[in-house]
Protein backbone atom coordinates (compact mmCIF):
# COMPACT_ATOMS: atom_id res chain seq x y z
CA UNK A 1 0.00 0.00 0.00
CA UNK A 2 1.60 3.24 -0.62
CA UNK A 3 -0.12 6.74 -0.53
CA UNK A 4 0.63 10.81 -0.68
CA UNK A 5 -1.15 12.63 1.81
CA UNK A 6 -1.77 16.17 2.97
CA UNK A 7 -2.98 14.80 6.52
CA UNK A 8 -0.69 14.03 9.03
CA UNK A 9 0.29 10.90 9.01
CA UNK A 10 -0.91 8.40 11.70
CA UNK A 11 1.61 5.53 12.73
CA UNK A 12 -0.95 3.73 14.39
CA UNK A 13 -2.96 2.55 11.10
CA UNK A 14 0.05 2.02 9.15
CA UNK A 15 1.02 -0.71 12.12
CA UNK A 16 -2.33 -2.09 12.06
CA UNK A 17 -1.94 -2.52 7.76
CA UNK A 18 0.99 -4.27 7.71
CA UNK A 19 -0.50 -6.56 11.08
CA UNK A 20 -1.06 -10.29 10.79
CA UNK A 21 -0.78 -14.08 11.89
CA UNK A 22 2.28 -14.89 9.41
CA UNK A 23 4.51 -12.06 10.90
CA UNK A 24 6.72 -12.41 13.68
CA UNK A 25 8.08 -8.86 13.00
CA UNK A 26 7.52 -5.26 11.98
CA UNK A 27 9.52 -2.50 11.65
CA UNK A 28 8.05 0.85 11.32
CA UNK A 29 10.63 3.56 10.23
CA UNK A 30 9.63 7.56 10.97
CA UNK A 31 11.12 10.46 8.84
CA UNK A 32 10.55 13.43 10.95
CA UNK A 33 11.23 17.35 10.25
CA UNK A 34 14.57 18.09 13.14
CA UNK A 35 14.79 21.49 14.47
CA UNK A 36 18.33 22.00 13.03
CA UNK A 37 20.58 21.17 10.70
CA UNK A 38 24.05 22.09 11.33
CA UNK A 39 23.51 25.65 13.23
CA UNK A 40 20.77 26.01 11.03
CA UNK A 41 17.21 26.45 12.44
CA UNK A 42 14.16 25.20 11.25
CA UNK A 43 10.76 26.56 11.25
CA UNK A 44 9.03 24.34 8.77
CA UNK A 45 9.24 22.17 5.55
CA UNK A 46 7.13 22.30 2.54
CA UNK A 47 6.99 18.92 0.62
CA UNK A 48 5.82 19.03 -3.19
CA UNK A 49 5.78 16.29 -5.45
CA UNK A 50 5.69 15.08 -9.10
CA UNK A 51 2.33 13.24 -7.88
CA UNK A 52 1.92 10.64 -11.26
CA UNK A 53 5.32 9.56 -10.72
CA UNK A 54 6.03 9.79 -7.44
CA UNK A 55 3.01 6.84 -7.04
CA UNK A 56 4.29 5.03 -9.67
CA UNK A 57 7.76 5.12 -8.23
CA UNK A 58 6.88 4.55 -4.84
CA UNK A 59 4.59 1.03 -5.93
CA UNK A 60 7.64 0.12 -8.20
CA UNK A 61 9.45 0.10 -4.21
CA UNK A 62 7.18 -1.89 -2.93
CA UNK A 63 7.05 -4.58 -6.16
CA UNK A 64 10.92 -4.65 -5.38
CA UNK A 65 10.50 -4.94 -1.87
CA UNK A 66 8.56 -7.91 -1.99
CA UNK A 67 10.26 -9.34 -4.54
CA UNK A 68 13.21 -8.87 -2.84
CA UNK A 69 12.75 -9.78 0.72
CA UNK A 70 10.26 -12.14 2.36
CA UNK A 71 7.64 -10.12 3.85
CA UNK A 72 4.51 -9.94 4.76
CA UNK A 73 3.28 -6.89 4.42
CA UNK A 74 4.64 -3.55 3.57
CA UNK A 75 2.94 0.52 3.85
CA UNK A 76 4.27 3.38 2.57
CA UNK A 77 3.14 6.80 3.55
CA UNK A 78 4.49 10.36 2.47
CA UNK A 79 3.48 13.78 3.60
CA UNK A 80 2.91 17.07 1.14
CA UNK A 81 2.11 20.26 1.88
CA UNK A 82 3.65 22.15 5.29
CA UNK A 83 4.85 20.49 8.62
CA UNK A 84 5.51 21.93 11.74
CA UNK A 85 8.84 20.40 13.98
CA UNK A 86 8.26 16.73 15.05
CA UNK A 87 6.12 15.97 12.49
CA UNK A 88 6.50 12.84 10.32
CA UNK A 89 6.95 12.94 7.06
CA UNK A 90 7.33 9.42 5.68
CA UNK A 91 6.47 6.47 6.92
CA UNK A 92 7.54 3.11 5.98
CA UNK A 93 6.13 -0.02 7.72
CA UNK A 94 6.68 -3.42 6.94
CA UNK A 95 5.86 -6.91 8.62
CA UNK A 96 7.42 -9.85 8.11
CA UNK A 97 7.90 -13.54 9.93
CA UNK A 98 11.93 -12.81 11.22
CA UNK A 99 12.76 -9.85 12.04
CA UNK A 100 16.02 -9.74 9.34
CA UNK A 101 13.98 -9.32 6.10
CA UNK A 102 12.06 -6.14 7.91
CA UNK A 103 14.88 -4.38 9.55
CA UNK A 104 16.49 -4.97 5.60
CA UNK A 105 13.26 -4.35 3.47
CA UNK A 106 12.62 -1.07 5.33
CA UNK A 107 16.21 0.38 5.38
CA UNK A 108 16.12 0.03 1.78
CA UNK A 109 13.04 1.29 1.01
CA UNK A 110 13.81 4.27 2.81
CA UNK A 111 17.54 5.00 0.92
CA UNK A 112 15.66 4.45 -2.55
CA UNK A 113 12.90 6.49 -1.64
CA UNK A 114 15.22 9.19 -1.15
CA UNK A 115 17.48 9.07 -4.19
CA UNK A 116 14.78 8.24 -6.39
CA UNK A 117 11.17 9.20 -5.74
CA UNK A 118 10.57 12.54 -7.23
CA UNK A 119 9.15 14.76 -3.83
CA UNK A 120 11.29 17.45 -2.18
CA UNK A 121 11.05 19.56 0.69
CA UNK A 122 12.04 22.88 0.96
CA UNK A 123 13.50 24.53 4.24
CA UNK A 124 11.78 27.67 5.87
CA UNK A 125 14.34 28.77 8.16
CA UNK A 126 13.65 30.57 11.46
CA UNK A 127 15.52 33.20 9.58
CA UNK A 128 12.90 33.90 6.86
CA UNK A 129 14.47 32.78 4.23
CA UNK A 130 13.89 29.37 2.40
CA UNK A 131 15.94 27.15 0.68
CA UNK A 132 14.93 23.78 -1.51
CA UNK A 133 16.65 21.29 -0.94
CA UNK A 134 18.71 19.58 -3.63
CA UNK A 135 21.24 16.97 -2.63
CA UNK A 136 24.14 17.47 -4.69
CA UNK A 137 23.22 20.76 -6.08
CA UNK A 138 22.37 22.44 -2.99
CA UNK A 139 22.53 22.40 0.88
CA UNK A 140 23.26 18.52 1.81
CA UNK A 141 20.62 17.26 4.44
CA UNK B 1 6.58 20.05 -32.56
CA UNK B 2 5.78 21.76 -28.88
CA UNK B 3 6.23 19.69 -25.73
CA UNK B 4 4.92 21.09 -22.22
CA UNK B 5 7.95 20.40 -19.28
CA UNK B 6 6.36 20.37 -15.86
CA UNK B 7 9.06 21.68 -13.25
CA UNK B 8 9.44 21.05 -9.75
CA UNK B 9 11.51 22.51 -6.69
CA UNK B 10 14.57 24.77 -7.73
CA UNK B 11 13.78 24.56 -11.48
CA UNK B 12 10.42 25.77 -10.95
CA UNK B 13 11.50 28.69 -8.79
CA UNK B 14 14.28 29.56 -11.41
CA UNK B 15 12.06 29.55 -14.70
CA UNK B 16 8.98 31.03 -12.36
CA UNK B 17 6.44 28.91 -13.64
CA UNK B 18 5.42 25.38 -13.15
CA UNK B 19 5.36 24.32 -16.52
CA UNK B 20 6.98 25.66 -19.64
CA UNK B 21 6.12 24.84 -23.49
CA UNK B 22 9.30 24.46 -25.53
CA UNK B 23 9.69 24.43 -29.06
CA UNK B 24 11.76 21.41 -30.35
CA UNK B 25 12.30 19.77 -33.90
CA UNK B 26 10.43 16.41 -34.45
CA UNK B 27 11.83 13.77 -33.03
CA UNK B 28 13.94 15.83 -31.27
CA UNK B 29 16.01 14.04 -27.92
CA UNK B 30 16.30 14.78 -24.30
CA UNK B 31 19.62 15.96 -24.88
CA UNK B 32 17.80 18.95 -27.49
CA UNK B 33 15.55 19.75 -24.83
CA UNK B 34 18.12 20.34 -22.22
CA UNK B 35 19.00 23.18 -24.54
CA UNK B 36 16.48 24.45 -25.74
CA UNK B 37 15.58 24.89 -21.46
CA UNK B 38 18.46 26.42 -21.22
CA UNK B 39 18.10 29.04 -24.14
CA UNK B 40 15.04 29.83 -22.85
CA UNK B 41 16.06 30.34 -19.27
CA UNK B 42 19.71 30.60 -19.19
CA UNK B 43 19.18 30.97 -15.15
CA UNK B 44 18.80 26.29 -15.51
CA UNK B 45 22.89 26.55 -16.86
CA UNK B 46 24.44 26.19 -13.56
CA UNK B 47 22.25 22.91 -12.55
CA UNK B 48 20.84 21.94 -15.45
CA UNK B 49 23.61 18.92 -15.25
CA UNK B 50 22.27 17.91 -11.74
CA UNK B 51 18.34 17.72 -13.12
CA UNK B 52 16.74 14.37 -14.58
CA UNK B 53 14.46 14.31 -16.77
CA UNK B 54 11.65 12.40 -16.91
CA UNK B 55 9.91 11.07 -20.04
CA UNK B 56 6.06 9.35 -19.35
CA UNK B 57 7.13 9.34 -15.53
CA UNK B 58 10.76 7.84 -16.02
CA UNK B 59 14.08 8.88 -16.19
CA UNK B 60 15.65 9.08 -19.45
CA UNK B 61 18.72 9.45 -20.93
CA UNK B 62 19.91 12.13 -23.05
CA UNK B 63 19.12 10.10 -26.31
CA UNK B 64 15.50 9.22 -25.91
CA UNK B 65 12.85 10.56 -28.61
CA UNK B 66 10.15 12.66 -27.75
CA UNK B 67 7.10 13.43 -29.48
CA UNK B 68 4.81 15.89 -29.00
CA UNK B 69 2.30 13.84 -26.35
CA UNK B 70 5.25 12.92 -24.57
CA UNK B 71 4.46 13.87 -20.63
CA UNK B 72 8.23 15.50 -20.02
CA UNK B 73 9.48 16.99 -16.77
CA UNK B 74 12.63 18.38 -15.01
CA UNK B 75 13.76 16.39 -12.00
CA UNK B 76 16.12 18.06 -10.03
CA UNK B 77 17.69 16.00 -7.38
CA UNK B 78 14.91 14.61 -5.02
CA UNK B 79 14.60 15.34 -1.68
CA UNK B 80 11.85 13.57 0.00
CA UNK B 81 11.91 11.03 3.05
CA UNK C 1 13.23 3.70 29.51
CA UNK C 2 12.70 0.09 29.57
CA UNK C 3 9.70 -1.50 30.82
CA UNK C 4 8.50 -5.06 31.89
CA UNK C 5 4.57 -5.20 31.63
CA UNK C 6 1.39 -7.34 31.87
CA UNK C 7 -0.48 -4.86 29.71
CA UNK C 8 -0.78 -4.82 25.89
CA UNK C 9 1.99 -2.87 24.43
CA UNK C 10 0.72 0.73 22.97
CA UNK C 11 3.33 1.29 20.27
CA UNK C 12 1.96 5.14 20.39
CA UNK C 13 3.22 5.75 23.58
CA UNK C 14 6.85 4.68 22.73
CA UNK C 15 6.55 6.69 19.41
CA UNK C 16 5.86 9.39 21.72
CA UNK C 17 8.31 8.80 24.48
CA UNK C 18 11.39 8.76 21.72
CA UNK C 19 9.65 11.70 19.79
CA UNK C 20 12.09 14.74 19.77
CA UNK C 21 13.14 17.88 17.59
CA UNK C 22 16.40 16.69 17.41
CA UNK C 23 15.33 13.54 15.68
CA UNK C 24 15.30 12.88 11.82
CA UNK C 25 14.67 9.45 12.29
CA UNK C 26 12.88 6.97 14.68
CA UNK C 27 12.55 3.27 14.05
CA UNK C 28 9.86 1.11 15.84
CA UNK C 29 10.81 -2.28 15.93
CA UNK C 30 7.66 -4.79 17.27
CA UNK C 31 7.92 -8.48 17.84
CA UNK C 32 4.88 -10.05 17.15
CA UNK C 33 3.12 -14.07 17.76
CA UNK C 34 3.28 -15.94 14.81
CA UNK C 35 0.47 -18.71 13.98
CA UNK C 36 2.29 -20.78 12.70
CA UNK C 37 6.34 -22.28 13.44
CA UNK C 38 7.01 -24.51 10.56
CA UNK C 39 4.02 -26.64 10.24
CA UNK C 40 3.08 -26.16 14.06
CA UNK C 41 0.46 -23.92 15.00
CA UNK C 42 0.05 -21.75 17.95
CA UNK C 43 -2.74 -20.95 20.11
CA UNK C 44 -0.93 -18.51 22.43
CA UNK C 45 2.36 -17.86 24.40
CA UNK C 46 3.47 -17.37 27.66
CA UNK C 47 6.36 -15.14 28.60
CA UNK C 48 8.07 -15.44 31.93
CA UNK C 49 11.39 -13.21 33.54
CA UNK C 50 13.53 -13.43 36.07
CA UNK C 51 12.68 -9.83 36.92
CA UNK C 52 15.29 -8.56 38.69
CA UNK C 53 17.72 -9.59 36.06
CA UNK C 54 15.86 -8.99 32.98
CA UNK C 55 15.60 -5.23 34.56
CA UNK C 56 19.03 -5.18 34.58
CA UNK C 57 20.16 -6.20 31.03
CA UNK C 58 17.58 -4.36 29.59
CA UNK C 59 18.65 -1.18 31.20
CA UNK C 60 22.49 -2.48 30.28
CA UNK C 61 21.34 -2.95 26.97
CA UNK C 62 19.56 0.41 26.56
CA UNK C 63 23.35 2.39 28.11
CA UNK C 64 25.13 0.42 25.91
CA UNK C 65 22.99 1.61 22.75
CA UNK C 66 23.49 4.91 24.09
CA UNK C 67 27.16 4.67 24.00
CA UNK C 68 27.89 2.95 20.87
CA UNK C 69 25.57 5.06 18.68
CA UNK C 70 24.87 8.56 18.63
CA UNK C 71 20.80 8.45 19.04
CA UNK C 72 18.44 11.16 20.77
CA UNK C 73 16.22 8.69 22.78
CA UNK C 74 15.16 4.50 23.25
CA UNK C 75 12.90 2.95 24.76
CA UNK C 76 12.45 -1.13 25.43
CA UNK C 77 9.00 -2.57 26.51
CA UNK C 78 8.57 -6.38 26.66
CA UNK C 79 5.78 -7.90 27.61
CA UNK C 80 4.67 -10.81 29.94
CA UNK C 81 1.90 -13.40 30.56
CA UNK C 82 -0.33 -14.92 28.33
CA UNK C 83 -0.13 -13.37 24.76
CA UNK C 84 -2.63 -14.17 22.06
CA UNK C 85 -2.11 -14.23 17.75
CA UNK C 86 -0.49 -11.01 16.51
CA UNK C 87 0.03 -9.57 20.06
CA UNK C 88 3.10 -7.97 20.54
CA UNK C 89 5.89 -9.06 22.86
CA UNK C 90 8.17 -6.88 22.34
CA UNK C 91 8.81 -3.10 20.93
CA UNK C 92 11.86 -1.33 21.37
CA UNK C 93 11.94 2.38 19.61
CA UNK C 94 14.87 4.37 18.88
CA UNK C 95 14.86 7.95 17.85
CA UNK C 96 18.28 9.93 16.29
CA UNK C 97 19.47 12.94 13.90
CA UNK C 98 19.94 10.37 11.18
CA UNK C 99 18.25 7.18 9.81
CA UNK C 100 21.16 4.42 9.62
CA UNK C 101 21.75 4.99 14.08
CA UNK C 102 17.95 4.37 14.70
CA UNK C 103 18.10 1.36 12.33
CA UNK C 104 21.68 -0.60 13.92
CA UNK C 105 21.00 0.23 17.35
CA UNK C 106 17.27 -0.68 16.73
CA UNK C 107 18.08 -3.88 14.94
CA UNK C 108 21.27 -4.49 17.76
CA UNK C 109 19.08 -3.82 20.85
CA UNK C 110 16.67 -6.51 19.47
CA UNK C 111 18.90 -9.03 18.86
CA UNK C 112 21.15 -8.87 22.17
CA UNK C 113 17.69 -8.45 24.06
CA UNK C 114 17.11 -12.08 22.49
CA UNK C 115 20.53 -13.34 23.39
CA UNK C 116 20.82 -12.49 27.08
CA UNK C 117 17.70 -10.93 28.55
CA UNK C 118 16.23 -13.51 30.94
CA UNK C 119 13.08 -13.96 29.48
CA UNK C 120 11.20 -17.37 28.16
CA UNK C 121 8.48 -18.37 25.89
CA UNK C 122 6.29 -20.97 26.37
CA UNK C 123 4.58 -22.12 22.86
CA UNK C 124 0.83 -23.30 23.87
CA UNK C 125 -0.14 -25.45 20.63
CA UNK C 126 -3.47 -25.69 18.97
CA UNK C 127 -3.12 -29.58 19.85
CA UNK C 128 -3.08 -28.75 23.50
CA UNK C 129 1.09 -29.64 24.23
CA UNK C 130 3.23 -26.86 25.55
CA UNK C 131 6.94 -26.33 24.97
CA UNK C 132 9.26 -24.10 26.45
CA UNK C 133 11.58 -22.02 23.94
CA UNK C 134 15.16 -22.53 24.55
CA UNK C 135 17.08 -21.73 21.31
CA UNK C 136 20.07 -24.30 20.73
CA UNK C 137 18.42 -26.76 23.16
CA UNK C 138 14.72 -27.51 22.17
CA UNK C 139 12.37 -26.09 19.57
CA UNK C 140 14.49 -23.11 17.68
CA UNK C 141 12.52 -20.34 16.50
CA UNK D 1 26.31 -23.18 53.89
CA UNK D 2 22.55 -23.27 51.73
CA UNK D 3 22.04 -21.39 48.91
CA UNK D 4 18.68 -20.54 47.74
CA UNK D 5 18.51 -21.12 43.84
CA UNK D 6 15.89 -19.49 41.30
CA UNK D 7 14.67 -21.96 38.45
CA UNK D 8 13.43 -20.79 35.56
CA UNK D 9 11.11 -22.35 32.44
CA UNK D 10 12.07 -25.72 31.43
CA UNK D 11 14.78 -25.83 34.63
CA UNK D 12 12.04 -24.76 36.40
CA UNK D 13 9.32 -27.30 34.99
CA UNK D 14 12.04 -30.17 34.98
CA UNK D 15 12.91 -29.83 38.85
CA UNK D 16 8.67 -28.92 39.92
CA UNK D 17 9.96 -25.88 41.75
CA UNK D 18 10.32 -22.10 41.43
CA UNK D 19 13.38 -22.13 43.72
CA UNK D 20 15.76 -24.69 45.76
CA UNK D 21 17.73 -25.01 48.46
CA UNK D 22 21.32 -26.57 48.18
CA UNK D 23 23.19 -27.51 50.33
CA UNK D 24 27.03 -26.91 49.27
CA UNK D 25 30.39 -26.22 51.05
CA UNK D 26 31.39 -22.95 52.01
CA UNK D 27 32.75 -20.81 49.38
CA UNK D 28 31.51 -23.41 47.13
CA UNK D 29 32.20 -22.90 43.22
CA UNK D 30 29.28 -22.44 40.67
CA UNK D 31 30.89 -25.01 39.18
CA UNK D 32 30.17 -26.98 42.31
CA UNK D 33 26.62 -25.72 42.79
CA UNK D 34 25.98 -27.41 39.09
CA UNK D 35 27.07 -30.81 40.52
CA UNK D 36 24.86 -30.64 43.36
CA UNK D 37 21.92 -29.47 41.49
CA UNK D 38 21.88 -32.44 39.18
CA UNK D 39 22.95 -34.71 41.77
CA UNK D 40 19.64 -33.49 43.65
CA UNK D 41 17.31 -33.59 40.24
CA UNK D 42 18.59 -36.06 37.92
CA UNK D 43 16.19 -35.10 35.32
CA UNK D 44 18.20 -31.54 34.90
CA UNK D 45 21.93 -33.38 33.42
CA UNK D 46 20.60 -33.77 30.15
CA UNK D 47 20.44 -29.36 29.90
CA UNK D 48 22.33 -28.80 32.42
CA UNK D 49 25.26 -27.73 29.83
CA UNK D 50 23.12 -25.28 28.29
CA UNK D 51 22.24 -23.42 31.32
CA UNK D 52 23.92 -20.47 32.57
CA UNK D 53 24.40 -19.78 36.50
CA UNK D 54 23.40 -16.08 37.05
CA UNK D 55 24.86 -14.98 40.55
CA UNK D 56 23.44 -11.42 42.05
CA UNK D 57 22.18 -11.01 38.71
CA UNK D 58 25.40 -11.76 36.77
CA UNK D 59 25.79 -14.41 34.34
CA UNK D 60 28.82 -16.11 36.40
CA UNK D 61 31.50 -18.75 34.97
CA UNK D 62 32.58 -21.71 37.11
CA UNK D 63 34.90 -20.42 39.31
CA UNK D 64 33.16 -17.89 40.97
CA UNK D 65 32.47 -18.42 44.05
CA UNK D 66 29.48 -18.90 46.22
CA UNK D 67 28.12 -17.21 49.66
CA UNK D 68 25.25 -17.74 51.23
CA UNK D 69 23.64 -14.96 50.91
CA UNK D 70 24.80 -15.09 46.85
CA UNK D 71 21.24 -14.44 44.59
CA UNK D 72 21.30 -17.33 42.77
CA UNK D 73 19.53 -18.57 39.32
CA UNK D 74 19.49 -21.06 36.63
CA UNK D 75 19.22 -19.50 33.13
CA UNK D 76 17.91 -21.63 30.24
CA UNK D 77 18.70 -20.38 26.85
CA UNK D 78 16.41 -17.66 26.70
CA UNK D 79 13.75 -16.84 24.23
CA UNK D 80 12.41 -13.10 24.86
CA UNK D 81 11.67 -11.04 22.06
Amino acid sequence: MIELTNDPIDPTSLLQQVASHQAGAVVLFLGTTREFTGSRQTESLDYECYPEMAEKKLNELECEARDRWSIVDCAIVHRLGQLGLGEASVAIAVSSAHRKNAFQAGQWLIDTLKEVVPIWKKENWADGTTDWVHPGLTNEE
Amino acid sequence: MKVEVKLFAVAKQIANAESVAVELADRATVGQLRDALVAQFPGLAPVMSHIAVAVNAQYSADDVILTADSEVACIPPVSGG
